[in-house]
């Protein structure tokens, strides 16, 4: 178990035969040395590399859409405008929340780990269409260039949910840039859903029957199951809009006859599921975590496989409950709310069979347990507030207010992003083939956790006292909150900046990994980190279920 | 007047106070439902931490009772809490058919509000306390919201259509109100004053603020203006349907169908005329849309709503 | 015969590569239905709100030319399912011209739509700029406006289909697509061609022939 | 599957498309918009069915070729009661 680096171990640089400096001899024959040249990467399609190709990607937007974010915190530090105005401050949370939606959460667990991992956990030796996967990576960055041309050009003040009419007719951002640019990327997550469903099905290795497969690979295929029927629905959506803006098409304009409201409906059929597009993979990558922290299997794998399909299936059938206030009809409004109180069933399987985990298990307190932790605990809290704002009339008083900000915070980023920075802090020694600093990695899980709820904590009271979100000046009553709030969130800021250092510094100075650093089951670490071009010489064959640890049967005495 | 500092919102009406107790069970609720997740979580993660010396022979790894519980009882406590929370909200969307009516029209970016008897105001709402009051939404160009924070209640109010709001204030003073969808540019500008008077003052606020002819009166100034008496005119000669009686009756139309005659068909009939036409009548009527105000035609509205008590008094 | 092509990376077999090509296929098809499925949610929400003006500004539609072109597809579909059939007897001259006479089908049917739209255009109801002086209600345009969204992005799919198989046919007439190793492009192609004649079948009574 | 399956499957898709032209003409309203869709839908489950080859397909690209128009179904069915029903 060489999971722990001490920092007297580390390699010396000045000691060039230090066999923790130079390149080991995995390192040699991996995936990241087959070509060094910047087209050995472009024109790649190796899931493994690709997958780096997005991992740089969604962190480049995710630091765009941070300090989007930071500007707006920072303008909320005090209740009149003073920083921005109030046309500045609509753009950067517009552009805050479709560059952290589109660009950053929906690709980032399945577009990064989801590639890199499900043929490794299959034991396949690459995805299903491997050109396809490349494409859908070039797909993605074009969407991107669109949308940091509109930012060059000025951005977009509609905010990310681009309701009608307003963004149809009266707002005076570039719209139909940015629908174009999430039309476009939502092509890319059309095509890699596409390749996940594909590969799971006719890529399985030899005895990876639908029931031993892991956690992960179900929620990714549930996930999957979402982007495929729910993306398309949001780019004619999209096209619609533009459709309205360049022609004057109607169907979102009451004065041509048309319905505001039809608007929300094809919105909302895309966005909600959206939500589980962003969390089911951070659900499977909890599962992983949890498993391997407590090494033992999952509690109720069946049950936890299950509720994912159904939280993809349910997840379609909700989304009115974001129209509880708009003018829908009463009794799609007490149906909404009753399929969405539904839906709360499979995510509460999970978090109690992921307790029921830990229970007489082998616990360790490495980072990736700390971040599934942070994920459980702000999941949690997420997760039943929402049911608070499920029920009609508590949602009509804190429909659009900071309470609904702060639900989605922390589903969205508490949770995914927590999830996200668990799963980089548990595959990152397959991925580069380095161990880094578990200390370090420790504190960073514990900054952001703290961070996190010091920012979006106050956002729920906010949100009951009736601060309504997207207001760019407030009044005087609210100023401690919101104070506190950005104060966490420059806590929050700092604590992600974190890991950026020290995972930057174990590519050169960590320990080579070797094949299982945690000492875990799973097909992706029985070879060599980082794994080499094809993945598996020969095609395992699985013989076992899943998280196949050891029972003990007898007391241990020390 | 409002405490601003206490952490509690105000509640200034018996609605409110109700949402509030649903609030508080619910948080209660949360606390039940996720508690042991907490507590179990940290107790599990140091008992069986890593290296430390616990029991830990036979672990189970399923139990389908166990699973089905928890998947089943936390329901069963929820589907309680949507009982109430619907209960709730089916009070909040049915207005009495009594209460006084105030129309509201949102527009980037004001909320301008006008009472029956003619008085108007801009980001502030004046009302009687202890009365049912409906206010009608609607709209001039994007979404809004009225949102009352102190009431609990907001409502969008969306171009092309009205909707409704109603409440009863219980507690005089002033609150704050603001629009809760974002509508553009200013709409952290779109907020405004909640005003809830005792009866006596609310009369008084009417009275000093009386205007030239309540919302009738300037409907049919407006009817005669617009030119809508030409045609609609007991006595003109364009064969166009009588207002007198219209409104809430049944209405037959040329495809069959038959509506009734309620503030949002007389909106239409404005403004798409070529939508619904009654049945008999020829395809004639032009289109006010871009010539008219939402508060124009709510102006008519009210004038050919009193038409119809007019009719109803001069009946034998 | 040239050597049959190798199989590709992550697959051990051939059949596993047929059979994920189709499958692939068949899931791009449902994001088809979907992308469709939002035009139709929008067709049918105006439907319900202007019945009376669908109805008439449908009836001014020219329906016969629809019937047309939904016999072309139909036809059209029928000779590229019997490709498919041809392509795993590898029957290579009838499936090269059954592809082709497809396409030309698919082709005819763009001109005859280019046609009618023209013809709308000089009768005024057509709702673009100089089009439209015989739409005189909103509502009617709205309807006219979402015939137009909706026939042409469907006239973009029947390209994107024409193209697709004119460079299949190529391929199978270069030789570079051996039957019946690799008749399953053939089969994807033609399972496009198919679904794009089903959203026709489903737009014509729906924009043609409401009454 | 023979050639002359798929050309009598095709002389039945010409008679249904004339059977929609026809019913167009004697109906109106619901029942004209309910005979529109049910020959609509025949039409496409023909050609789902025999021109697609569902028939000769596993139950996988059966079941992939299904959900989508199940995904549909389910959001015009949970719209409805918002159209139907919406009152003011």
């Amino acid at each position: 178990m060489s999971s722990v680096t001490n920092h007297d171990e580390r390699p010396n640089p000045d000691n060039l035969d230090d066999p923790g400096l130079s390149e080991t001899k995995t390192e040699r024959v991996s995936y990241l040395r087959a070509g060094h040249t910047l087209r050995s990467w472009l024109f790649t399609t190796d899931h493994k590399r690709v997958a780096l190709l997005y991992m740089m990607s969604i962190t480049f937007f995710f630091f765009i859409g941070g300090i989007a974010a930071a500007f707006v915190r920072a303008d909320l530090l005090t209740p009149s405008a003073d920083l921005m105005t109030n046309e500045g401050y609509n753009r950067a949370f517009t552009l805050h929340g479709v560059i952290m939606v589109w660009f950053f959460l929906i690709p980032s667990i399945p577009n990064t780990f989801g590639n890199f991992l499900i043929p490794l956990m299959i034991g396949a030796r690459d995805l299903a269409f491997p050109r396809l996967n490349l494409l859908s990576w070039y797909i993605f960055i074009l969407g991107g260039i669109f949308t940091l041309f509109v930012l060059i050009l000025g951005g977009v003040d509609t905010g990310w949910t681009f309701y009608t009419p307003l963004s149809s007719m009266y707002a005076n951002g570039n719209v139909v840039l940015v629908a174009t640019a999430v039309f476009i990327v939502g092509f890319s997550s059309i095509l890699t859903g596409l390749n996940f469903i594909v590969t799971i099905h006719k890529l399985r290795a030899p005895g990876m029957t639908w029931g031993r497969l892991p956690l992960f690979i179900w929620s990714h295929y549930a996930t999957s199951v979402i982007l495929v029927l729910a993306t398309p629905v949001l780019s004619v959506t999209l096209a619609l809009i533009a459709a309205e803006r360049l022609f004057g098409l109607g169907i979102f304009n009451p004065e041509l006859g048309g319905d505001p409201l039809l608007f929300q409906h094809l919105f909302w059929f895309y966005s909600h599921p959206a939500v589980y597009i962003m969390v089911l993979p951070a659900l499977g990558v909890v599962s992983e975590l949890v498993a391997a922290a407590a090494r033992k299997p999952v509690f109720g794998y069946k049950f936890v496989a299950g509720s994912s399909i159904a939280i993809a299936v349910i997840g379609f059938l909700v989304w009115g409950h974001h129209m509880f206030v708009s003018g829908q009809s009463i009794y799609a409004s007490a149906v909404f709310s009753f399929l969405s109180l539904v839906v709360a069933v499979p995510s509460g399987i999970k978090i109690y069979n992921w307790t029921a985990t830990l229970y007489k298990g082998d616990i360790s307190l490495d980072p990736p347990f700390l971040f599934a932790m942070g994920f459980i605990g702000l999941f949690v809290v997420g997760g039943l507030t929402g049911l608070a704002v499920a029920m009609l009339a508590i949602d009509v008083h804190l429909h659009d207010t900071y309470f609904v900000v702060a639900h989605f915070h922390y589903i969205m980023v508490g949770g995914t992003v927590s999830a996200y920075f668990g799963a980089l802090h548990f595959w990152w020694p397959k991925i580069v083939g380095r161990l880094y600093s578990v200390v370090w990695g420790r504190l960073s899980a514990m900054f952001i956790f703290i961070g996190f709820n010091f920012t979006f904590f106050p956002q729920f009271i906010l949100g009951y006292e009736g601060m309504p979100r997207r207001y760019h000046v407030y009044p005087e009553q609210f100023q401690v909150l919101h104070d506190m709030s950005s104060i966490g969130a420059s806590i929050l800021g700092i604590a992600y900046l974190m890991p950026a250092v020290y995972l930057y510094y174990s590519l050169r100075y960590g320990q080579p990994a070797g094949n299982n650093p945690w000492n875990v089951t799973g097909l992706e670490w029985t070879i060599p980190s980082p794994p080499p071009k094809h993945n598996f010489d020969e095609i395992p064959t699985v013989d076992g279920p899943p998280y196949n640890y050891p029972v003990r049967k007898e007391a241990k005495h020390a | 007047m409002n405490d601003f500092a206490s952490a509690w919102p105000d509640a200034a009406s018996a609605y409110a106070s109700n949402v509030d107790l649903l609030a508080l069970f619910f948080m209660a609720l949360v606390v039940i439902l996720s508690a042991p997740v907490f507590i179990l979580m940290v107790v599990f993660a140091t008992k069986y931490r890593r290296g430390k010396n616990a029991d830990r022979t036979e672990p189970i790894n399923r139990n389908m009772w166990v699973e089905v519980s928890w998947a089943v009882v936390p329901f069963l406590l929820i589907l309680f809490f949507y009982g109430w929370a619907t209960s709730l909200f089916i009070v909040h969307a049915s207005p009495p058919s009594d209460a006084l009516e105030i129309k509201a029209v949102g527009k980037q970016w004001m909320w301008k509000f006008q009472h029956a008897g003619g008085q108007r105001e801009i980001n502030e709402l004046h009302v009687p306390v202890g009365k049912d009051v409906k206010v009608v939404l609607a709209s001039q160009d994007v979404i809004h919201s009225l949102y009352i924070p102190a009431l609990r209640i907001k409502q969008d109010a969306v171009p092309g259509r009205y909707t409704e709001l109603w409440f009863n204030a219980e507690k005089p003073g002033t609150y704050w109100l603001a629009c809760a969808e974002f509508c553009g540019t200013d709409h952290s500008a779109m907020t405004g004053k909640f005003i809830a008077l005792r009866p006596a003052d609310y009369s008084r606020w009417l009275a000093e603020n009386g205007s030239d002819g309540s919302l009738a009166a300037e409907g049919e100034k407006l009817f005669v203006s617009s030119g809508c008496s030409g045609c609609h005119s007991p006595d003109a000669k364009v064969h166009a349907p009588s207002l007198a009686g219209l409104y809430g009756r049944p209405v037959p139309l040329e495809n069959g169908d038959v509506v009734t005659a309620d503030d949002q068909y007389i909106r239409d009939s404005i403004l798409l005329p070529q939508s619904q036409i009654a049945a008999g009548y020829p395809h004639i009527m032009p289109t006010f849309e871009n010539i008219l105000s939402e508060e124009d035609v709510l102006k008519l509205v009210a004038y050919v709503k009193s038409l119809a008590k007019a009719s109803e008094e001069n009946l034998p | 015969m040239r050597e049959l092509p190798k199989v590709q990376t992550p697959y051990v077999d051939r059949a596993q590569q047929h059979e994920a090509g189709i499958m692939g296929m068949h899931i791009f098809l449902a994001s088809e239905i979907m992308l469709f499925g939002g035009i139709f949610m929008a067709i049918a929400v105006i439907r319900q709100a202007h019945s009376q003006e669908v109805v008439e500004y449908s009836k001014e539609l020219h329906y016969y030319l629809g019937a047309i072109n939904t016999m072309l597809l139909l036809t059209s579909s029928f000779l590229v399912a019997a490709a498919v059939h041809m392509s795993r007897h590898a029957r290579r001259k009838a499936v090269l011209a059954l592809l082709v006479s497809a396409a030309f089908l698919g082709l005819l049917f763009l001109g005859l739509k280019g046609f009618e739209y023209w013809s709308e255009f000089q009768e005024g109801r057509l709702p673009v700029a100089g089009g439209m002086e015989k739409i005189n209600s909103a509502p009617g345009r709205l309807f006219l406006n979402l015939y137009l969204v909706s026939t042409s992005l469907h006239a973009v799919h029947l390209t994107i289909g024409v193209i697709a198989l004119l460079v299949v046919a190529g391929r199978i007439y270069t030789r570079r697509s051996a039957l019946p190793q690799r008749s399953v492009v053939v089969e994807t192609t033609a399972a496009y061609w198919h679904l794009v004649d089903i959203i026709w079948i489903f737009l014509y009574p729906l924009l043609y022939l409401a009454r | 599957m023979k050639t002359g399956v798929l050309f009598s499957v095709w002389v039945a898709l010409s008679a249904l498309l004339v059977a929609t032209v026809v019913a167009s003409f004697f109906l109106t309203g619901i029942p004209s918009l309910a005979a529109g869709l049910s020959i609509a839908s025949i039409k496409a489950g023909l050609v789902f069915w025999y021109f697609m080859d569902l028939r000769g397909e596993k139950g996988l690209v059966r079941l992939s070729a299904v959900v989508a128009i199940l995904w549909l179904f389910i959001f015009f069915l949970l719209v409805a009661p918002d159209y139907l029903f919406r009152t003011v």
